[in-house]
C-alpha cells in the first residue's frame, strides 16, 4: 500500500516565477537612486521620515490583519511599498504624526478597507497625500519646509513660483539641468529627475510596470504644456519644468502605473496616461492647485472601469456559428 | 453664452450636486450597484429635473412672486413636482412602454430625491433666469448622472472585492463616495 | 392669507383632477398583488433596497426575485403583511431554515495534498475532494462565505454550523455545497425530506424503514438534549414510546460497531428518550405548518394510518380518522400483548397525537359504516387506507374448527379486548413468527400448563425477533421444530385433543440457498393439546370493497395476496385519491415498515392536494445502501459490551401482564450512547484507504 | 367616480388647510423674521464699517431700485460729519457666494470700510476673509477709481495666502459695489435727503 | 400601553436608529455635520417635523384615499417643514442661516414619509408621536454624533449650543480640516456606520 | 519550469520541446501483474453489473459494465477481474476502474479474441476506440456529428511532451496508411496534417494538407490551428466538432493503420515520462500499466508532496496515486519535486494586466476572474467572455498573484453546464 500524499493542483504546473514580493521589491530597488539622492540633499530629517513612513504602513497593514483576525499579508511588500512612496512625497520636515496618520489613511483607508491589496479602486498612496494636503496645507508647503535649510540652488518651489509670479518672471531661476539633478525644492523622493526617470526605465524593462502609462502620461504633460506654454509663453511655463518638477516624474513612473488602480488593457492605458497628464496641467494652469498630480491621478483612477472597458473583442465572440 | 458655458462646467464639476452639496444620496447609494441601472436613474434624473425646474420657476415667477407668497415654495413646489413625477410616469407606462421600462421605473424615485428639490431652490435662491434655471437644472443633473455613473463603475468592481464584512455595501459605498468627492476637488477654481 | 388659501386651493385641486384622471386614462394592468405589496411597503421611495422605487421593488417582490423582507425601512410587520399578500402557496409563509446534515466530529483523513482554489465547489469537482469519505463535508466554507447574514460559521469541529436567529432561509448556502450537506427548508420541506443516495447517512440511519437520524439523537441523549433528541425522532416518526418498544431493530444489524463489536442499542436510546418524554409529565410542543384547507380521510388507526395522519397534520392539512376497532392503535393495541406494549403507554402516545387536532371516530368499519361515496360527500380531498391485515391465513387441514381452535390474531385480539375466552390446559401455537410467540407468550401469562409452539423449520428459520424467542425460551415454552401439522385431532364433543404433524427434514439447498424441508412419509405424530392457535400470517381483510356501494370502489385492485395495490414508491393506490400503506399494502411486516410507509403516503397525498405530479423520491435509498458506507472492517475500536435490556424476573413475569422489558437507566443510556461511533457525524477512514491503491500494488 | 371626486376634494381641502396654516404663521412672524436678518446679517457689518455714526443706519434704511431688483440702502452719518452709504453685493467663492457689505462715503468717494456679511468657505481659509482684519482694509480708503481686482489680474488687491478664490470672489463683489455706486449714486443722494 | 409605546420610542434611539439602521436621510446627515451644534438643530427641526406629522396623518389615515396618499403625506410634511422654516427664521437665525437649504428639503427626507407610510399609516396618534419622536431622537442623536466627530477632528471644538464651544483641543492641535470637507463626511458616515455595524453583531 | 527572462518588456515565450533527431527504441515496460482498466460508466449500485469480480477475462476481449451500455473497454491481458469499484475522476466524472490479474504466461502474442473488422467506421468504432492514441472513433461514427475534415496532429499539444512528435518522426508511413484506412471507412475528404516547423520529416506528403505550425506555445492547441490556419474562428462555447472538424493524433492513426494491417488491436502505448530532473524518458508500456510500474524501472522515487502530472505542465492534471493508470490517451507524465512546485497563493488579482496581455483569446481576464472567484458564473460567461477561454493555461502561468485562474475558469465551465443543465 502506498501511503505517500501527493499535492494535487490544477494546471498549469509551471509558473513563470512573478510574484507579488518580487514585484514590490523591484519597485522600491527602482525608488532607490531618488530615495537615495533625497537622503543625501535633506539629510538626517529625511531618512527619519521615510524610515518612520515605511516601518508604520507595515504596522498598520499588521495592526488591523491582526485585529479582524485575517492572515497576516506584510510579507507580500505592499503595504512597504505605499509607505515609501508616501514618504518619498513628504517634505524632510514632516512631523512624526503627520507621517503615522499618513500612513494610516493609505494602508487602511486607501486598501485595506476595499479588501486589501488589488481590490482599491484608487491608488493609495495618493489617497493619503490628498488627504493630508487637504488637511494640512501649510505643513506640506514645501517653501516653507525648508526655511532653515541652505541650499546652493534657488530655493523656491518652482510650480508655485511659475503659479504666483508667471513663466516669465521665473524663467532664469530653474535650469533644466538643475531641475534633472535635483537641484530644486520638493519632496523628499521626488527631486531628482534622472533617478527618477533610471528607476522608470529599470521598471520599464523589468516588465514591472506597463511602459504605455509612463509613456502617455509624459506626452500628455509635455503636449497640454507646450500648447498652453505656446499660447501665453509668458505667464504658462513650458514642458520641462512642468515635466521636472513636483511630482510629475514621480507620478508617471510610479503612482500612475500602480496596478489595482490603472486600465491594463492597451488603448486604455494610452488614454489615461494621457489624460492624466492633461487633467494635470489644467490644475496646474488654470486650477487652483500647484502641482495637481496627486489628485489628477486619482481622478483618472476613478474613470478607470470606465475606460477599461474599451478592449478587443475575445476570440469567437460574436462569431455566428455556420 | 460664455457665462453660461462657466454655468454648465461649475454645476457639472464643481458644484457637483452629489459631491458637493451633498443631495439626492440616497438613489445615489441604492442605484448605483449595477451599470445599467446607474445610467437608467441618470437619464431619468435629468429628464425630470429640467422639467422640473421649468415648471418650478413657472410656479415661483407667476403665482408665489405675484401674490406674494414666496414663504409657500416648499409645499407648492413638492406638490408640484410630486404630481409631475407620477403624471409622466403614468403617461409613459401607457404610451412609451420602452421608454418606460429603461427609464420611467426610475421616476418614483425621483419624487422624494432631494437633488430634485434642491435645484429647484437653488435656482430661486440665485435668481436666474428661465434659460438660466433651464441650464444650471440640466447640467446639475447631468452632474449627478456622471457622479453616478462614475461612482457604479467603481461599485461594480468594489462589489466584487473581499471588502471586509462590517465594511460591506453601504459603508464601504460612502466611503468610496468620499474619494470621489476628494478626487472631484481637482475640478477647484478652474472656473 | 386668503391669497395663499386661494393659491394652494388651486395648486391641490389641480394636481388633484389631474392625477385622477391620469389614472383613469393611462390605466395599465398589471398584477394586483403588485399594488397589494406595493401598498405594505414603505412607500418612501428611497432606492435603499437598490429597486428603483417602491413599485419596482413590489414588481420584484411578486415576481419572486427578492424575499419578502427586501424592504428596509418597513419592519416586522411589513415582511409579515407582504408574506400574506404572497403566502397564497401552501407553505410559504412558513420560514425556511438552513440546517446541516454532516456535523460534528472529527475528520476524515486527506487521500492526497490540495493546492489550488480555496473553495469547496472548486476541491469537489477535483477526484471527489481530498476527503477520503466521499458523503461528507470538505470544510473549505464555501457556505459561509454564501451567507449575506452571517448565520453560517465554521464550528469548533471543521463543520459549518447554522445560527438559526440570523438565518432567514434564502438557499444561499445550500446553492453554495457541493455534496448537499447543507439545505434550507421549512418543516414542512424537512418532515417530507426522504433520504437520497447522496445524503451523508450512517449505515444504521440507511436502514430505518422509518428514516429517522440515528447519529444525530443519540448524540443529543448524549449531551442531555432528550427534548431534542424526541423533537429528531418525532421528525420521522410519531410513535418512539411503542416502536422503542416493538420495533425488531434492523438498524442494529446495520450498525458499523457490530463489524468489529457489539452492536450499538439504538431502540434502547430510542426509548429511553421517549420515556423520558413520557414520565418527564408534560409534552414535548410539536410544531405544525400553517393551515392549508385541505381535508383527508385517514381509514384505520394503526400505525401506518396514525403515522400518516401525524405528518399530514404536521404539514398543515386537516385529518380525521376513522377506525373499526373501538380504540385506535391497531395491531399496536390488538396484536401486541399488554407485556410487551402496555396500554397505558399507548394511549399517552395516540393522546399527543390526536392533540395537534386530529379528529377519530372510532367503531366505525370501512365499507359498513361509511363508504368512499360517503367519505368523498363529506368533502374529503384524499382518503388513505391502513386498513392493515387482520384475516389470519387458515391451516388448511382437517378439524381446523374444533373447539378449542383459534387463529392467532383474532385470538389476540379477543385477549386486548377484554373477552374472556375458555382456555385449557395445554396449547399448541402453530407458527414461527411474532404473532405466533405472542401467542405463546400470552397463553402461558394466562395460566397454561404447557405450551408448544410447533414450527416447519428450525430454530435459525424462525421469524420472529431473536429477543422474542430467547424470552420465550426461558418462560418455559417448548418448542418443536421441523414439524407440519396436519390434522388436529377431537373427541366426540368437537373439542381438540390432539395436533397430529409430520416430520420433517431439511433437503438440500434451493436456488435461494435455503434449505427447504421435506416431509419424511409416515413420520406421523401427535401431540396432546386441548387448545390449538395457528398464527401462520395474515392477510387484509378487503370485504370492504365488495361491501361499499359506491361503483368507483371497483376500481381499486388488489393482489393476489388481497393486499392493496398500489404503486411501492408513492403508495398510490389504481384510485389516484386513494393512498395507502402499512399491512394493508405489504402484508404483515414490521410497526415501523408501516410508520415509514404512512410517511410516504403523506408525502404523495401532499403532492396529489397540491396538484403536481406524484412521484417517487428522487435518487432514493429506500432498502438500498450508499455504496462507500459499508466497511468491512472498522480500525481502532476497544470493545466494550452493550448494554443490557433490563427486564422483569422470569418469575414475576410470567403470572402478570406487567411490562417485561424496563427502560434503561439514565447513566446506562449514556454509556451506550458513548459507544456510538457518530457514523456520518464523523468523517470515517473505511478500509479501503483510497480506491486505487487497494489491492493493485 | 365617486372615488374620483373623494381624491380631488380631499387633496384639495388639505392643500388649502395648510395654505391657510402656513399664512397665518407666516403673519405671526413675519416681524420677527426681518429684525432677525438686520440683527444678525446686516448690523455686525454696519457697525463694523460706521463704527460711530450720528443716526441709526439701521432704522433709516431704505430701498432703491437697481434694475428691477430692489437694494437695501443704509444711510450713515459719520462723526466727521460726511455722509456714507453701505450696501451689499455678492461674489462667487468656493462653497458658493460671498455676502460683501461696502460702505462708501458719498462725501469723498472712497471706499469708509468692507465688511463679508453672509460666506459659506472652508473655515480658517476662506473664512479669514471675515475674520483677517488686514485683508478687508486693503480697500478702507481707496477711492472708487481703484481697480479692485486681484494683482495678478492686473489688479490692486493682494490676494489672502490659500485663499485665493475667496479673495477673489470679494474683489468682485467689491467692482460690483463700485459699479452700482456709480450707477446708482444720483438716486441714493436724492433719497438720503 | 404605556410599556408599547415606550417600545415604539425606544426602537428608534437604537434598534432602527437612522440614519445608521435604516440607511436613510443621509443627505442632510452628510450635509449639517459640521458642527455638533448644526446636527442637533437639524435634528430637532426634523423631529419636529416627524413628530407632527406622524400625528396629523395618523389621524387622518382613514380619510385619505390610498390613491393619493402619498401627495397628501407631501403636502402634510412640507407644511410642517415650511413652519419650522418660519420658526426658525423667526428665533434660530444663526443656525438658519448655516444650514440653509437643508431645512425646506426635510421635506423629501425618506426617513420623515418613510415613517409615514409604514408606521402613522397603520397606526393611532399615540404610537404614532412615539415613533416619530423615537425616530427623531435617534436621528438627532446621530447627526449629533456625526457633528461632534467631525467638529472635534477637524475644527478641534465641541459646539453644544449658542456658538462658544464647550471643549477645545489642546494648543499645539492642527484641526484635521479634511473632516469638515465633502470628502471627510462621507468617510466619516461611512466609518460610523461601519462601527454600528460591528456593534450590531450580536 | 521556464523561468521569467530577466527584461520582460515583451511578453514570455514558451517554446515546445523537439525529440531528438534520431530517436533510439523506447523502453518497453513488462507487463504487470495486476493492470487497471478504466470504464466511463459510473457504478451505480441498483444496476446489476455485466461483468463481475472473479470473472475471467481474454486478451482482447472487450468489457461492458453493464449490458446495454455504450462504454467499454479492451483488456490487453489475459486474466481474472480482481477489483470493480468507483474511481472519482478529474472534474466531477465518476468513472469504475476494473483490476485485473493478469495469467502469467499469456501477456505476449496475439489476442485470442479476433473481431471481424469492417471497412465502416461503425465497426472501428466498435472495436478500437481504445487504441493507443485514443481515436475519436466514438465522434466519427456518431451519425449526428458531421465531420467533414480531419486534423492529425504531429505536434504535441502541450510543452515537454514529444510523443506525437516522435510517432510522425518514426511512422510517417503509418500514418499515410492510416490516412488511407480513415478514407476508405469514413465519408471525410479533407484531411489536414499539423507539423511543427522545426520538426524535420522528409517524407513528402500528398494526401493531405499539410501546415507547418510554430514552435511557440500555444500554437498546437486546436482552437489556434484553426485560426492560423484553416482561419476559421471558434465561436464562443462551441467545440471544433460542432464545426465539422475532428482532431487526431499521429498515434492514433498509426495504431489505426496497424489494427488495420494487422486485423487485431494493439496495446502499447508510446509515453514521454519527464523525470524530477527534467530528463524526459520514452517509454513504452501496456494499456493500464500503473505509473508505478513504469518510475520503477527508472528508479524514480515519488515522495510525500511531489507531483504526478498527466500530460503537459499547461494543460495536463495532477493525479493523487502512483497506480494511475496508462490510458490510450496519455502521452505523458511529469515528476515533479516537491522543491519545484510553485506555490499558489490565496491572494486577489492586483490587476497587473499580464493574463489580460498574454491571452491568445483576448479574455479581460483580471475582470474575469474576479467574476468567477465571487461565483458569478452567468455574469462571468455573458459579458466577460469565459466560454471564449481556449484553456492554454498561460494566464496562471504568469500571474503575479499566483491565482490558479485556469482552474477557475474550468470550475466555472463546469458550474455552468450544471447550471445549464438544471435549468
Amino acid at each position: 500500500m502506498n501511503n505517500n500524499k501527493l499535492i494535487v493542483s490544477h494546471a498549469p504546473f509551471w509558473h513563470d516565477g512573478d510574484s507579488l514580493f518580487t514585484l514590490n521589491l523591484n519597485l522600491m530597488i527602482a525608488a532607490l537612486p531618488a530615495v537615495i539622492f533625497g537622503l543625501v540633499q535633506f539629510g538626517m530629517p529625511a531618512l527619519g521620515v521615510l524610515a518612520l513612513s515605511l516601518s508604520s504602513a507595515m504596522v498598520w497593514e499588521y495592526v488591523i490583519t491582526l485585529l479582524s483576525g485575517k492572515k497576516a499579508s506584510i510579507h507580500d511588500l505592499d503595504s512597504a511599498v505605499i509607505g515609501l512612496f508616501l514618504g518619498m512625497m513628504l517634505p524632510a520636515t514632516a512631523p512624526w504624526w503627520l507621517v503615522i496618520t499618513g500612513t494610516f489613511l493609505a494602508v487602511v483607508i486607501g486598501k485595506i478597507i476595499f479588501g486589501g491589496i488589488g481590490a482599491n479602486p484608487f491608488n493609495p498612496t495618493l489617497i493619503g497625500m490628498a488627504i493630508l494636503a487637504l488637511s494640512w496645507t501649510t505643513l506640506l508647503d514645501f517653501d516653507a519646509a525648508y526655511v532653515n535649510y541652505d541650499f546652493d540652488f534657488t530655493a523656491l518651489v518652482p510650480l508655485a513660483a511659475v503659479k504666483a509670479k508667471g513663466a516669465l518672471a521665473v524663467s532664469d531661476l530653474f535650469p533644466l539641468n538643475d531641475l534633472m539633478m535635483g537641484k530644486q525644492v520638493g519632496a523628499i523622493g521626488t527631486t531628482f529627475g534622472l533617478g527618477l526617470v533610471i528607476g522608470g526605465i529599470y521598471l520599464i524593462l523589468r516588465g514591472f510596470v506597463r511602459w504605455e502609462i509612463p509613456v502617455s502620461f509624459i506626452i500628455g504633460i509635455v503636449f497640454t504644456a507646450l500648447c498652453f506654454n505656446l499660447a501665453n509663453p509668458d505667464k504658462y511655463a513650458g514642458p520641462m519644468i512642468h515635466l521636472f518638477s513636483g511630482y510629475t516624474l514621480f507620478g508617471a513612473f510610479f503612482l500612475a502605473p500602480e496596478n489595482s488602480s490603472s486600465p491594463v488593457n492597451r488603448i486604455p492605458m494610452l488614454i489615461f496616461g494621457f489624460c492624466a497628464g492633461l487633467i494635470i496641467l489644467l490644475m496646474r494652469n488654470i486650477g487652483v492647485y500647484e502641482d495637481g498630480t496627486v489628485l489628477g491621478i486619482l481622478l483618472l483612477n476613478l474613470v478607470n472601469p470606465l475606460i477599461d472597458t474599451i478592449r478587443p473583442k475575445a476570440l469567437g465572440k460574436g462569431v455566428n456559428h455556420a | 453664452m460664455g457665462d453660461l458655458f462657466v454655468l454648465v462646467i461649475s454645476c457639472i464639476f464643481i458644484n457637483n450636486i452629489l459631491l458637493a452639496q451633498f443631495l439626492g444620496n440616497c438613489p445615489f447609494l441604492g442605484t448605483s450597484k449595477k451599470m445599467e441601472t446607474a445610467i437608467g436613474m441618470a437619464m431619468a434624473v435629468i429628464f425630470v429635473l429640467v422639467m422640473a425646474g421649468a415648471i418650478t420657476w413657472v410656479v415661483n415667477e407667476y403665482m408665489l412672486k405675484p401674490l406674494d407668497v414666496v414663504y409657500l415654495q416648499t409645499v407648492s413646489f413638492i406638490l408640484v413636482i410630486a404630481a409631475l413625477v407620477q403624471f409622466v410616469e403614468m403617461f409613459l407606462k401607457k404610451s412609451i412602454p420602452a421608454l418606460y421600462a429603461g427609464l420611467g421605473i426610475f421616476l418614483p424615485l425621483i419624487t422624494t430625491n432631494c437633488a430634485v428639490m434642491g435645484v429647484c431652490l437653488i435656482n430661486i435662491k440665485e435668481e436666474y433666469s428661465f434659460i438660466e434655471a433651464l441650464v444650471t437644472s440640466f447640467s446639475y443633473a447631468a452632474g449627478f448622472g456622471l457622479a453616478l455613473v462614475l461612482f457604479a463603475g467603481v461599485r461594480e468592481r468594489i462589489l466584487l472585492a473581499r471588502v471586509p464584512k462590517p465594511l460591506q455595501d453601504t459603508s464601504i459605498g460612502l466611503i468610496t463616495a468620499g474619494i470621489i468627492a476628494l478626487t472631484f476637488m481637482s475640478f477647484k477654481g478652474m472656473v | 392669507m386668503i391669497s395663499a388659501l386661494l393659491l394652494m386651493l388651486g395648486i391641490g385641486a389641480v394636481c388633484g383632477i389631474v392625477l385622477s384622471l391620469a389614472s383613469k386614462i393611462f390605466y395599465v394592468y398589471e398584477d394586483p398583488r403588485i399594488a397589494q405589496v406595493e401598498n405594505c411597503l414603505a412607500g418612501a421611495n428611497c432606492g435603499g433596497c437598490g429597486y428603483a422605487g417602491c413599485s419596482a421593488a413590489a414588481a420584484a417582490i411578486v415576481s419572486g426575485k427578492e424575499p419578502a423582507s427586501l424592504c428596509i425601512v418597513s419592519g416586522k410587520d411589513g415582511v409579515e403583511s407582504i408574506a400574506k399578500v404572497m403566502g397564497v402557496e401552501v407553505g410559504n409563509a412558513e420560514a425556511p431554515l438552513s440546517y446541516n446534515m454532516c456535523e460534528g466530529g472529527f475528520r476524515a483523513a486527506d487521500k492526497y495534498h490540495y493546492m489550488g482554489v480555496s473553495s469547496c465547489k472548486a476541491m469537489a469537482v477535483v477526484f471527489g475532494g481530498k476527503r477520503v469519505c466521499g458523503v461528507g463535508c470538505i470544510g473549505l466554507g464555501d457556505c459561509v462565505k454564501a451567507c449575506q447574514f452571517g448565520a453560517v460559521s465554521i464550528g469548533p469541529k471543521g463543520h459549518p454550523v447554522v445560527d438559526e436567529e440570523k438565518c432567514v432561509g434564502c438557499g444561499a448556502c445550500q446553492k453554495a455545497c457541493p455534496k448537499n450537506i447543507i439545505e434550507v427548508k421549512t418543516l414542512s420541506e424537512r418532515i417530507m425530506k426522504f433520504n437520497q443516495k447522496y445524503d451523508p447517512l450512517a449505515p444504521c440511519a440507511q436502514t430505518c424503514p422509518a428514516e429517522i437520524n440515528i447519529p444525530r439523537y443519540i448524540n443529543q441523549l448524549r449531551e442531555g438534549k432528550y427534548k431534542e433528541a424526541v423533537q429528531t425522532i418525532r421528525l420521522r416518526n410519531p410513535l418512539p414510546l411503542a416502536c422503542g418498544r416493538v420495533c425488531p431493530h434492523p438498524c442494529e444489524t446495520e450498525c458499523r460497531r457490530g463489524v468489529e463489536d457489539e452492536p450499538v442499542s439504538i431502540n434502547q436510546l430510542k426509548r429511553f428518550v421517549a420515556d423520558y418524554e413520557m414520565n418527564s409529565g408534560s409534552r414535548i410542543p410539536i410544531k405544525c405548518a400553517p393551515d392549508t384547507g385541505k381535508k383527508i380521510a385517514v381509514v384505520g388507526g394503526g400505525p401506518s394510518g396514525l403515522s400518516c395522519a401525524f405528518f399530514l397534520r404536521r404539514i398543515g392539512h386537516q385529518v380525521d380518522i376513522f377506525e373499526a376497532m373501538p380504540k385506535l392503535g391497531g395491531m399496536l393495541r390488538y396484536g401486541i400483548p399488554e407485556y410487551r406494549l402496555p396500554k397505558k403507554v399507548l394511549d399517552w402516545e395516540i393522546q399527543g397525537i390526536l392533540d395537534l387536532g386530529i379528529k377519530s371516530f372510532c367503531h366505525v368499519k370501512f365499507g359498513v359504516d361509511f363508504g368512499l361515496g360517503s367519505l368523498m360527500a363529506a368533502g374529503y380531498n384524499a382518503v388513505f387506507l391502513g386498513v392493515g391485515a387482520w384475516e389470519d391465513f387458515s391451516l388448511g387441514i382437517e378439524g381446523e374448527n374444533l373447539d378449542g381452535c383459534f387463529t392467532g390474531i383474532n385470538f389476540l385480539q379477543r385477549i386486548s379486548g377484554g373477552e374472556k375466552i375458555k382456555l385449557g390446559r395445554t396449547a399448541a401455537v402453530v407458527g414461527g413468527g411474532n404473532t405466533a410467540v405472542d401467542c405463546a407468550r400470552t397463553l402461558l401469562r394466562l395460566g397454561l400448563d404447557k405450551v408448544y409452539m410447533v414450527y416447519r423449520r428450525t430454530r435459525k428459520e424462525m421469524p420472529a425477533n431473536e429477543v422474542e424467542i430467547v424470552a420465550s425460551e426461558h418462560e418455559g415454552i417448548e418448542f418443536v421444530f421441523l414439524a407440519a401439522p396436519t390434522r388436529v385431532v377431537g373427541d366426540d364433543k368437537n373439542k381438540v385433543t390432539h395436533l397430529e404433524y409430520l416430520k420433517m427434514q431439511l433437503g438440500e439447498p434451493d436456488k435461494s440457498g435455503r434449505r427447504r424441508p421435506e416431509p419424511i412419509e409416515g413420520s406421523e405424530t401427535l401431540l396432546a393439546v386441548d387448545m390449538v392457535i395457528s398464527a401462520i400470517g395474515q392477510s387484509p381483510d378487503a370485504s370492504f370493497k365488495n361491501q361499499d356501494p359506491q361503483h368507483r370502489m371497483k376500481e381499486l385492485e388488489l393482489t393476489k395476496w388481497n393486499t392493496i395495490d398500489n404503486n411501492p414508491a408513492t403508495h398510490q393506490a389504481s384510485i389516484p385519491y386513494i393512498f395507502t400503506a402499512g399491512d394493508a399494502a405489504t402484508g404483515p411486516s414490521l410497526v415501523v415498515e408501516a410508520i415509514g410507509g404512512g410517511r410516504r403516503a403523506a408525502r404523495s397525498i401532499d403532492l396529489f392536494l397540491k396538484g403536481e405530479a406524484v412521484e417517487p423520491v428522487k435518487d432514493s435509498l429506500q432498502k438500498k445502501r450508499i455504496h462507500e458506507s459499508i466497511f468491512t472492517k472498522v480500525d481502532g475500536i476497544k470493545k466494550t459490551a452493550r448494554a443490557k435490556q433490563p427486564e422483569l424476573h422470569v418469575n414475576e413475569r410470567l403470572d402478570s401482564f406487567i411490562e417485561v422489558d424496563l427502560v434503561l437507566p439514565e447513566a446506562d443510556a449514556h454509556k451506550e450512547a458513548e459507544r456510538c461511533l457518530n457514523c456520518c457525524r464523523i468523517c470515517y477512514n473505511p478500509d479501503i484507504v483510497f480506491p486505487m491503491a487497494k489491492k493493485a500494488g | 367616480m365617486r372615488e374620483m371626486i373623494n381624491m380631488v376634494v380631499v387633496l384639495t381641502v388639505l392643500t388649502a388647510l395648510s395654505g391657510g396654516l402656513l399664512a397665518t404663521v407666516k403673519a405671526k412672524t413675519e416681524v420677527q423674521i426681518e429684525n432677525q436678518v438686520l440683527k444678525f446679517q446686516k448690523a455686525p457689518a454696519i457697525k463694523g464699517i460706521f463704527p460711530e455714526t450720528t443716526n441709526d443706519p439701521l432704522a433709516e434704511r431704505f430701498m432703491i431700485d437697481n434694475e428691477g431688483v430692489p437694494l437695501q440702502v443704509f444711510p450713515g452719518k459719520l462723526s466727521d460729519g460726511s455722509k456714507a452709504v453701505a450696501f451689499e453685493t455678492k461674489g462667487t467663492g468656493f462653497g458658493g457666494a460671498v455676502g460683501l457689505m461696502v460702505g462708501i462715503n458719498v462725501d469723498t468717494d472712497t471706499i469708509v470700510e468692507v465688511r463679508v456679511t453672509t460666506h459659506s468657505e472652508t473655515p480658517g481659509i476662506g473664512s479669514r476673509a471675515k475674520d483677517d482684519p488686514s485683508f478687508a482694509s486693503q480697500f478702507s480708503g481707496k477711492g472708487l477709481d481703484t481697480n479692485f481686482s486681484m494683482k495678478a489680474d492686473g489688479g490692486a488687491v493682494d490676494a489672502m495666502s490659500g485663499a485665493t478664490v475667496t479673495s477673489k470672489a470679494v474683489s468682485v463683489a467689491a467692482n460690483q459695489a463700485k459699479e452700482i455706486y456709480q450707477k446708482l449714486k444720483p438716486e441714493i443722494v436724492k433719497q438720503m435727503n | 400601553m404605556a410599556q408599547s409605546l415606550a417600545k415604539e420610542f425606544t426602537k428608534g434611539l437604537w434598534a432602527e436608529i437612522p440614519p445608521f439602521r435604516l440607511v436613510l436621510g443621509l443627505c442632510p446627515t452628510l450635509a449639517v455635520t459640521k458642527s455638533v451644534e448644526n446636527g442637533i438643530g437639524m435634528g430637532i427641526a426634523t423631529t419636529f417635523v416627524l413628530v407632527f406629522s406622524n400625528l396629523l396623518i395618523s389621524l387622518l389615515r382613514n380619510i385619505i384615499p390610498s390613491k393619493v396618499r402619498i401627495a397628501c403625506y407631501i403636502v402634510i410634511v412640507a407644511t410642517f417643514v415650511t413652519i419650522v422654516e418660519l420658526l426658525m427664521q423667526a428665533y434660530t437665525y444663526e443656525l438658519f442661516l448655516k444650514l440653509g437649504i437643508f431645512i425646506p428639503l426635510i421635506v423629501v427626507n425618506c426617513i420623515v414619509l418613510g415613517r409615514a407610510e409604514a408606521f402613522a399609516n397603520k397606526n393611532g396618534p399615540l404610537p404614532s408621536v412615539a415613533d416619530g419622536l423615537g425616530i427623531g431622537m435617534g436621528f438627532t442623536l446621530s447627526l449629533a454624533a456625526l457633528g461632534a466627530v467631525r467638529e472635534l477632528l477637524g475644527n478641534g471644538t465641541l459646539t453644544i449650543w449658542g456658538g462658544t464651544p464647550i471643549f477645545e483641543m489642546a494648543e499645539g492641535f492642527l484641526p484635521f480640516r479634511f473632516m469638515l470637507e465633502a470628502p471627510g463626511a462621507f468617510i466619516g458616515l461611512g466609518l460610523m456606520l461601519c462601527l454600528m455595524n460591528l456593534i450590531g453583531k450580536k | 519550469m521556464i523561468k521569467r527572462s530577466f527584461f520582460a518588456l515583451t511578453r514570455p515565450r514558451l517554446g515546445y520541446d523537439m525529440p531528438e533527431p534520431d530517436p533510439k527504441e523506447p523502453k518497453a515496460i513488462p507487463v504487470p501483474s495486476n493492470l487497471i482498466l478504466l470504464l466511463h460508466d459510473p457504478l451505480d449500485d441498483a444496476r446489476e453489473t455485466f461483468i463481475k469480480k472473479g470473472d475471467k477475462v481474454e486478451k482482447g476481449g472487450k468489457l461492458h459494465l453493464y449490458k446495454d451500455s455504450k462504454e467499454y473497454t479492451i483488456s490487453p491481458v489475459a486474466g481474472t477481474i480482481k477489483i470493480i469499484d468507483t474511481y472519482s475522476d478529474d472534474f466531477g466524472n465518476t468513472s469504475t476502474y476494473l483490476v485485473i490479474n493478469t495469467d502469467q504466461g499469456l501477456t505476449a502474442g496475439t489476442d485470442d479474441v479476433q473481431y471481424e473488422l469492417k471497412d465502416t467506421i461503425a465497426s472501428a468504432d466498435e472495436y478500437l476506440r481504445t487504441l493507443p492514441g485514443a481515436p475519436p472513433l466514438k465522434t466519427l461514427a456518431d451519425p449526428d456529428i458531421k465531420i467533414d475534415t480531419i486534423v492529425i496532429t504531429c505536434a504535441d499539444p502541450d510543452l515537454l511532451s514529444t510523443t506525437h512528435q516522435y510517432m510522425a518522426l518514426k511512422f510517417m508511413d503509418g500514418i499515410k496508411e492510416g490516412i488511407g484506412v480513415l478514407k476508405r471507412i469514413t465519408n471525410v475528404r479533407k484531411f489536414c496534417i499539423t507539423v511543427p516547423e522545426n520538426l524535420n520529416i522528409k517524407d513528402e506528403i500528398d494526401l493531405a494538407q499539410v501546415f507547418r505550425t510554430s514552435m511557440i506555445y500555444p500554437a498546437n492547441l486546436p482552437q489556434m490551428i484553426l485560426k492560423d490556419h484553416l482561419n476559421m474562428v471558434l465561436p464562443a462555447g462551441k467545440t471544433p466538432e460542432d464545426m465539422g472538424i475532428c482532431f487526431m493524433s499521429a498515434e492514433a492513426v498509426v495504431s489505426l493503420a496497424r489494427a488495420y494491417k494487422t486485423k487485431a488491436a494493439c496495446h502499447e502505448k508510446v509515453l514521454t515520462i519527464i523525470g524530477k530532473q527534467g530528463t524526459p524518458y520514452r517509454v513504452t508500456a501496456v494499456i493500464g500499466t500503473p505509473l508505478r510500474r513504469i518510475f520503477n524501472a527508472f528508479s524514480i522515487h515519488v515522495n510525500d508532496h511531489d507531483r504526478l502530472v498527466i500530460g503537459g505542465p499547461m494543460k495536463g492534471f495532477s493525479t493523487y496515486t502512483v497506480h494511475h493508470p496508462v490510458q490510450p490517451d496519455t502521452d505523458t507524465v511529469i515528476v515533479q519535486d516537491r522543491d519545484n512546485i510553485p506555490e499558489l497563493s490565496d491572494n486577489p488579482c492586483v490587476n497587473c494586466g499580464k493574463c489580460v496581455r498574454i491571452c491568445p483569446a483576448h479574455i479581460p481576464v483580471n475582470i474575469l476572474v474576479r467574476y468567477l472567484e465571487a461565483g458569478l458564473y452567468q455574469d462571468a460567461a455573458d459579458r466577460y467572455d469565459l466560454l471564449s477561454c481556449i484553456e492554454c493555461g498561460l494566464c496562471a502561468y504568469v500571474c503575479t498573484a499566483r491565482i490558479p485562474i485556469y482552474q477557475y475558469i474550468r470550475l466555472g465551465k463546469h458550474e455552468l453546464l450544471k447550471l445549464n443543465a438544471d435549468a
